[in-house]
């Protein structure tokens, strides 16, 4: 009997992952699964350790798109056994190519997402307004400063603010990317004092400076879910997996008057909305490697998907990995957001997210191990100019000067 | 009013000022209590909700995801395993320092202080490294050690200003009797002691209960204390604050209660050499 | 006693001290001279200084050095002109007081990241926090704590965790006050107040210097709340020296330049150290 | 003319009913003295007046003001504690002038008042030392300094030389009766030393279990004391106590029958008449030891000599064992038999209920 | 034959010479009295004798063995403290057989010594309590229990009484005076009470700064003093010392010029020739007040009645106060000018280097 342990975020997904174990244990009797849930950062500091130092703790990590190429590329995974009846065609084109390094398949996806635009149906009729399914972020604003009424307790749009390259800067990036920027140029130069990055950030912070909730800057996904849920937004634009949140009658006040629409753009479609998954991956260094395939290619499977859906009805499923799980009747019929969702991830390219061209793979993010560095502190100063610690330009005149540093120190130019 | 009357209504508003303080200090935790019977919705509803129907969802549901009793296990051996053996370790050390002090003396007990100075984010590789090594990732032992060294020099110091204020004469009265070295620890100084050993173990028990660096980065698994379980709580996709409250509520709620219990000999102990 | 079996009583605690102190240490500097990032576990070539200087030339590092001292500072005036004066306050005999003591000292049972979450979440939001009720209540604007004033809603966080510690110790060594000391101050015509001033502070001397000791130790590792409710942003107003380790070395996985912020970190540590040893040492060890 | 008037003074602890009824009037300029065995009530008496404790019945007046309800620091009485409570984080300057510092005397007048207090006391070198840089002499005299220096109505000291070493003890006794003469003021002492109440007191007032036994001048309660307990508890040693079988009356004198002899007493000195069970009081000093024919025999168990005299422990026939005083060079050896003389005039005797019947003439 | 035998014994502390060559001799069963001004060197010395501090120099020799160097837990001493130093945590029971468990002996054995040791101390109803649940008097017992439980060669007590109120103190210092004469064991006594040293001692031994003044029986130094020191130091009230301005030899006799007053003293025993400066030492129970032409006139300052005697404080010409015992009942007055009558044979002459220059005859 073999025991895998497997490293996992605590999203709900995830967990329900967890307390299904028992239908995998029985249909592999000789495998047990240890679980460790941890949240995100914790996770992520936790497996990164562990691969890098290839102590040999995990047999099962769940990652993200980031890590995923970059590493693929060092070599510390071991690829997924796509073969037999896993049918790997069927995972979303743009995921797929999002976990890859050089056209192998390193992490299998166990749900993804984009972004897009969630809005209270109720509130923008009552302010004689439309959201469209792909409106300019000029309009949204309009839109939220018609809704916004701080006396009622409801604000015009909710965004993340809090810092981090996995918080703000996810937003902020698309945001940009909609504006026409890009991080680095074709020689890796950061371009983050680009007339382009100025204007999206000054945008995004009059946004939600003048329309949005207090304590927009430390606001993250989570933050902003609980004043959606609590009908405090009229807007929110943030991961699709929101959708399944909003809409559950058990946590929402609003469930029955949630819109949803592709993110907004501007200069460009490109970019404009994020992509991102949540994928398990088999680290080169584990002993047993064969039963850790034999729990991702379970845990990825059509069949899981099938069996959330018969378990915990069709609205639960992970979504966003596989074309099958869309075209299932159904779920399209216990989803109400599977059609924008699908839009959304379907429309997020990770090879070409930039208006400029941009030697970089991802949307939200550069796949190279720098950017967690720099996109860190750029979420940092961004929140700053956000709080009104500095101003816009001095934020990103200091991102600009951190991540000059942090390239030039690991030489890329 | 006479001067009883007055008095009475001295203490009166003594009362009075310290209940509320009090009261305020604990909200937060009283807050975590309540909310960990509400549903999330009811968690971040505004105005807070503080009339519900209490629910134990969050419990069971903590209850079906964690093994709350592994991981309070894992606490208990780890705070309870280090502090016993820094104990062991430096009771020797404090009663040779406190009772036949050199010249170096103060020096030494300043030097050990200041290894705690070390900051742990900035060891953390070395020591993540040799514990790998040496096979001890994920196990209680690797705790067990970190949380003795960690907490060793507080131990000592603490341990050393009490010693220092016993009297002298019942350690001589002991040589006078025939004890040697370990009949003076074991039958005399120990005793006499209880009441700030117990403290010092208190206050160590209570620093490696709630030690959440070292435990989530070299034992995540199965070795991890209540302090890692906490963090398949906080912070991920979705509500999370009334699951969160119950899952924080079991974690503090042995250590709280054992501080409540044990306050009296924490009150006594915690002197510092104070006394005199 | 002959001077081999005192010595020989402290090597046990000596002896697991200096490892402890000199392995990680070594290892450190020697990990502070090379290249060493987890992305790159295979290029570890010598760089000499260059991770000290990358580490000081950082943006945030002056920044959070000031923040590392406002943070010790703050949070030890608070505890302690707080602390001494609670305890003075539950020193005297009133209705409940054993109860009272048990609800004061509870937060210091609190783990950091669980009081991290509480008061972000549940007191400070400025949307649905207790403290945005309390002031929408009052019609007042609520205060957005986190972001406007990042660095002082950590002071308050630490600080409450503190408080206890400080009381417990206070009222501690409030019981070995003399009693007919008071009586003659009294006497001599002092009020409560007087008392206060006169006697009951001097008094805590010691257990302030006590206090004062213990707390800067582990204030200058302070990171879990910061990393819980704020991230050292907005800006780096809440970064400090050890989150910004932590950022190096957990976020960045740069190894190299975290061991060389870890000993810019001791060095700082020992700064602080010295001066306070040299203010309150003398009451530490008599 | 009463200066400070106690009245039905009353105090319950909680379940301790320590003053029981305490009736007293001082005039002023007096010296007086509290003693009683511990924990008769003699602190919580003091305290009491000081204010430190409330009373719970009863009124004190002092010069004609109630100043029962009055909080301590406003009745203008200074007080010397038992551990001195000298400030410990203060030099002695400051110590001093604390209480005038605290009643904000111009500056001024304070150092003028310290001065003269410190030169009056020999502290001038100690100004600047911190309390725990003195001897217990010196901390004492700045405890009474403290007192002095504010000019109170009445002095109160709690046991203030009980710490002391023997020597010192005499030494501050003295320093103490010299100081009251100057001074002039009200004082109040407690003590369970009963050599300083005898040496200091102008009056002494006998506490036991919360009420007062009785008051007097020492010679008084040396020579008449009202009961057994105020002549076992004045006189060192004690006064010998033997139980005398019959007592009858013969012409003018009362025979009684000593363990077996029989010593004739004045009977015109008998306050009440005798009952069967009559003890016989007299004091070491008042008996002699003769070679033969002495009133009563017995053997020595043993001779403290203490230089200037000395104390023979004698076994008496009824295995009691009393102390009589001897001349310094007397010849005793332990184990000899020995005969001794009883002054019959200084004899005290009591009733079965511990009470005096007979009485000492004022001057015998 | 010596028992204990001390020679040139030496202590230095770190910046202090506390123990300056100690000579003493000790039999087996004596009670050796240690007395001496504080600070003088008696701990030290009994602390040094019982292996708790290490000498410097010299040597310890107990019962024909060098002890000097060995471990106190060998060296078969008990000792009795100051502070008592009871195991706060054990019953007194456990606190009296701690030393024979330690030493492994026997249950049985143990049992046995413990009921005999609480018997003859009076210690059965205590055997289960805690010393803190014990008074002053009681603890005392158990400490002194303690030491004799165990049999040692030598008992060592250092200030065992200091901490007890007068009462109590008198009782115990017969108790111990009991307890040695029935054990016989050699006992040395730190005290700094000369009552105490006076009445327990076979021989007294005077410390001063670290180096034997003199040693004696009790009443050789209180009769024949070597130094002006032992003669200041011995005795209550203390020895009055009187500046003698000129002596001139007449006859057999000695005039002395006294404050203008000539007094004869036998010149035969004298034991040196006299300087320019004597100091004429006169104890208080050796002079008398009479009426007039006394040997040298005064004014009383102050009165100290103690009920039994009373003592006089006069102020003499010189400005000087001496002290006089008188009899209890005289009717002394402050202020009053009296005479004073001196016993001539009581007289002690000293030089200017305060050493003794006359001498009492052993029996006068
Ligand atoms: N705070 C208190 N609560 C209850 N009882 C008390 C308190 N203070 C004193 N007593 C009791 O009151 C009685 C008198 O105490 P007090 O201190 O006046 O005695 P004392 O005569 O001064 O004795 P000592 O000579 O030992 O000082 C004692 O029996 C004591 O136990
Ligand atoms: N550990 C020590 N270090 C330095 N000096 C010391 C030490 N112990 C005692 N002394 C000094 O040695 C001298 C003798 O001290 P010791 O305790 O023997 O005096 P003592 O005669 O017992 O006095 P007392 O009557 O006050 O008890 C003192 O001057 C003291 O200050
Ligand atoms: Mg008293
Ligand atoms: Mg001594």
């Amino acid at each position: 009997e073999t025991q895998i342990t497997v490293a996992t975020v605590n999203n709900g997904h995830m967990i329900e992952m967890q307390k299904l174990t028992p239908a995998f244990e029985k249909a592999h009797p000789d495998i047990k699964v240890k679980w460790v849930t941890l949240e995100e950062n914790i996770l992520r500091q936790n497996v990164t350790q562990d691969i890098a130092n290839k102590s040999g703790l995990y047999d099962v990590m769940t990652i993200g798109m980031y890590e995923a190429p970059i590493w693929g590329d060092r070599g510390w995974l071991t690829p997924v056994d796509v073969s037999g009846s896993y049918d790997v065609d069927d995972i979303l084109p743009s995921i797929r190519q999002g976990l890859s390094h050089e056209g192998t398949l390193y992490a299998a996806p166990f749900y993804g997402e984009s972004s897009m635009v969630m809005y209270r149906k109720d509130l923008v009729k009552d302010a004689g307004m439309t959201v469209s399914d792909r409106d300019s972020w000029e309009h949204i604003r309009d839109v939220a400063a018609a809704v916004h009424n701080p006396d009622e307790g409801v604000y015009g749009i909710c965004l993340r603010g809090k810092a981090g390259w996995g918080d703000n800067m996810a937003l902020v990036t698309t945001i940009a990317n909609s504006f026409g920027a890009r991080w680095f140029d074709e020689d890796w130069k950061p371009q983050l004092e680009s007339k382009e990055w100025k204007q999206a950030v000054n945008f995004y912070v009059d946004l939600v400076t003048k329309y949005g909730p207090p304590g927009s800057s430390s606001n993250s996904f989570n933050e902003s879910l609980a004043l959606f849920n609590e009908g405090r937004c009229g807007m929110w634009i943030d991961a699709t997996i929101a959708a399944s949140f909003v809409t559950d009658p058990a946590q929402s006040k609003v469930a029955d008057q949630v819109g949803f629409a592709q993110s907004p753009i501007s200069a460009t479609e490109k970019g404009a909305n994020w992509l991102w998954s949540w994928s398990l991956a088999i680290p080169a260094a584990t002993k047993k490697a064969e039963a850790a395939q034999t729990f991702v290619r379970w845990a990825t499977s059509k069949e899981y998907i099938e069996l959330v859906g018969e378990t915990n009805g069709w609205a639960a499923v992970p979504t966003g990995t596989r074309t099958s799980t869309y075209e299932n009747a159904k779920f399209q019929k216990a989803a109400v957001f599977a059609e924008a969702e699908l839009k959304a991830i379907n429309s997020a390219d990770p090879t070409d997210s930039t208006l400029k061209p941009s030697p970089y793979v991802g949307v939200q993010f550069a796949a190279i191990p720098e950017f967690q560095a720099i996109g860190t502190t750029a979420g940092q100063m961004i929140s700053g100019a956000l709080s009104g610690s500095m101003s816009v330009d001095q934020a990103l005149k200091s991102a600009n000067v951190s991540a000059d540093r942090q390239m030039r120190r690991a030489k890329y130019y | 009013m006479t001067l009883n009357q007055q008095r009475k209504f001295k203490t009166f508003l003594t009362g009075l000022f310290a209940w509320s303080v009090a009261l305020v200090l604990f909200f937060p935790i009283f807050w975590m209590f309540i909310t960990s019977f509400k549903t999330e919705l009811q968690a971040i509803s505004v105005p807070p909700a503080l009339f519900f129907e209490p629910t134990l969802e969050n419990y069971v549901e903590v209850q079906e995801r964690s093994d709350y009793v592994k991981h309070a296990l894992n606490s208990v051996i780890t705070s309870f395993g280090s502090t016993i053996l820094a104990l062991i370790i430096a009771i020797p050390a404090a009663y040779s320092m406190a009772f036949f002090p050199g010249k170096r003396t103060k020096d030494i007990l300043l030097w050990m202080l200041s290894t705690k100075m070390l900051p742990a984010v900035g060891v953390l590789m070395p020591i993540y490294l040799l514990s790998r090594d040496y096979g001890l990732l994920d196990t209680r032992a690797a705790l067990v050690i970190i949380f003795t060294l960690m907490n060793l020099p507080i131990i000592v110091w603490m341990l050393f200003s009490y010693f220092k204020d016993l009297p002298k004469e019942i350690l001589e009265a002991a040589r006078m009797d025939g004890a040697t070295p370990w009949d003076e620890i074991v039958k005399v100084v120990l005793p006499l002691s209880l009441g700030a050993i117990s403290s010092t173990a208190l206050l160590s028990i209570v620093l490696c209960w709630n030690e959440a660096f070292w435990s989530l980065n070299l034992t995540p698994s199965d070795a991890a204390p209540l302090t890692a379980m906490i963090a398949s709580y906080s912070s991920p996709e979705g509500l999370f604050w009334a699951k969160l409250s119950a899952a924080s509520t079991l974690a503090c709620a042995p250590i709280v209660i054992f501080g409540w219990f044990c306050q009296k000999q924490l009150v006594q102990g915690l002197t510092f050499g104070a006394v005199k | 006693m002959k001077r081999s079996i005192t010595r020989l009583l402290m090597a046990p605690s000596v002896i697991l001290l200096l490892a402890w102190m000199i392995i990680p240490l070594s290892m450190t500097i020697y990990f502070s001279t090379i290249e060493f990032s987890l992305y790159n576990p295979d290029q570890n070539g010598f760089v000499g200084w260059e991770n000290f200087e990358f580490f000081i030339t950082d943006p945030a590092f002056m920044p959070a050095v000031a923040n590392t001292l406002i943070l010790l500072l703050s949070v030890l005036f608070i505890t302690v002109v707080f602390g001494v004066m609670l305890s003075a306050l539950i020193d005297k005999p009133f209705y409940g007081q054993g109860i009272v003591r048990v609800l004061l000292i509870s937060p210091f049972f609190i783990m950091p990241t669980v009081n991290a979450l509480i008061w972000k979440n549940m007191m400070m939001n400025p949307v649905y926090g207790i403290f945005a009720w309390i002031s929408t209540s009052f019609g007042l604007e609520p205060i957005d704590w986190l972001s406007n004033h990042p660095l002082m809603s950590i002071i308050m966080m630490v600080s409450w965790q503190w408080l206890p510690f400080a009381i417990l110790v206070f009222v501690t060594a409030l019981q070995s006050q003399d009693t007919e000391q008071k009586e003659a101050a009294q006497m001599d015509g002092a009020t409560g107040l007087h008392i206060f001033r006169y006697l009951t502070i001097p008094h805590l001397a010691r257990p302030i210097a006590v206090v004062v000791m213990i707390e800067t130790i582990f204030l200058l590792a302070v990171f879990a709340e910061i990393l819980v409710s704020t991230n050292g942003g907005p800006g780096y107003d809440s970064t400090n020296l050890t989150y910004l380790i932590y950022n190096q070395a957990l976020l960045q996985f740069d190894v190299g330049t975290a061991s060389a912020g870890g000993l810019l970190a001791v060095v700082l540590a020992n700064i602080v150290a010295f001066f306070l040893i040299r203010a309150v040492g003398k009451n530490l060890t008599v | 003319m009463s200066y400070l008037t106690i009245t039905e003074l009353q105090k319950h602890y909680d379940n301790y009913h320590a003053l029981r009824g305490i009736n007293l009037s001082i005039t002023e300029g007096e010296f007086l003295v509290f003693v009683g065995p511990s924990g008769c009530g003699k602190s919580t008496l003091l305290r009491t007046i000081a204010g430190l404790e409330s009373s719970t019945g009863g009124t004190i007046e002092l010069d004609g003001r109630d100043i029962t309800e009055l909080a301590s620091s406003k009745r203008d009485l200074a007080m010397v504690f038992q551990s001195y409570a000298l400030y410990p984080h203060m030099t002695v300057a400051d110590n001093l002038s604390f209480a005038l510092r605290l009643a904000k005397v111009p500056d001024a007048e304070i150092k003028e008042k310290v001065r003269s207090v410190s030169a009056s006391l020999q502290l001038d070198p100690l100004l600047d030392r911190k309390p725990k840089e003195l001897s217990g002499g010196q901390r004492q005299r700045v405890a009474i300094g403290r007192a002095i220096v504010r000019q109170p109505k009445v002095f109160l000291f709690d046991e203030p030389l009980s710490n002391l070493d023997a020597a010192l003890r005499v030494q501050m006794r003295l320093e103490l009766a010299r100081l009251h003469k100057k001074l002039g003021t009200t004082m109040i002492y407690v003590t369970h030393d009963q050599i300083e109440a005898m040496t200091l007191a102008d009056r002494v007032v006998i506490l036991n279990a919360g009420q007062i036994e009785q008051v007097g001048t020492p010679l008084e309660l040396y020579r008449q004391p009202n009961s057994r307990f105020v002549a076992e508890f004045i006189g060192t040693p004690k006064m010998n106590l033997i139980p005398a079988n019959k007592a009858a009356l013969q012409d003018n004198n009362l025979a009684i029958d000593l363990l077996g002899n029989q010593i004739d007493f004045p009977a015109n000195r008998l306050k009440e008449s005798l009952s069967a069970s009559t003890i016989v009081g007299i004091r070491p000093e008042h008996m002699t030891l003769v070679e033969q024919d002495g009133d009563i025999q017995g053997r020595i168990e043993l001779v403290e000599h203490l230089g200037s005299e000395a104390y023979a422990h004698i076994q008496l026939g009824n295995d009691q064992t009393i102390i009589v005083k001897a001349p310094a060079r007397s010849e005793l050896k332990d184990g000899q038999d020995v005969s001794i003389n009883i002054d019959v005039q200084e004899i005290i005797l009591f009733n079965e209920n511990d009470r005096v019947i007979s009485v000492i003439p004022e001057e015998a």
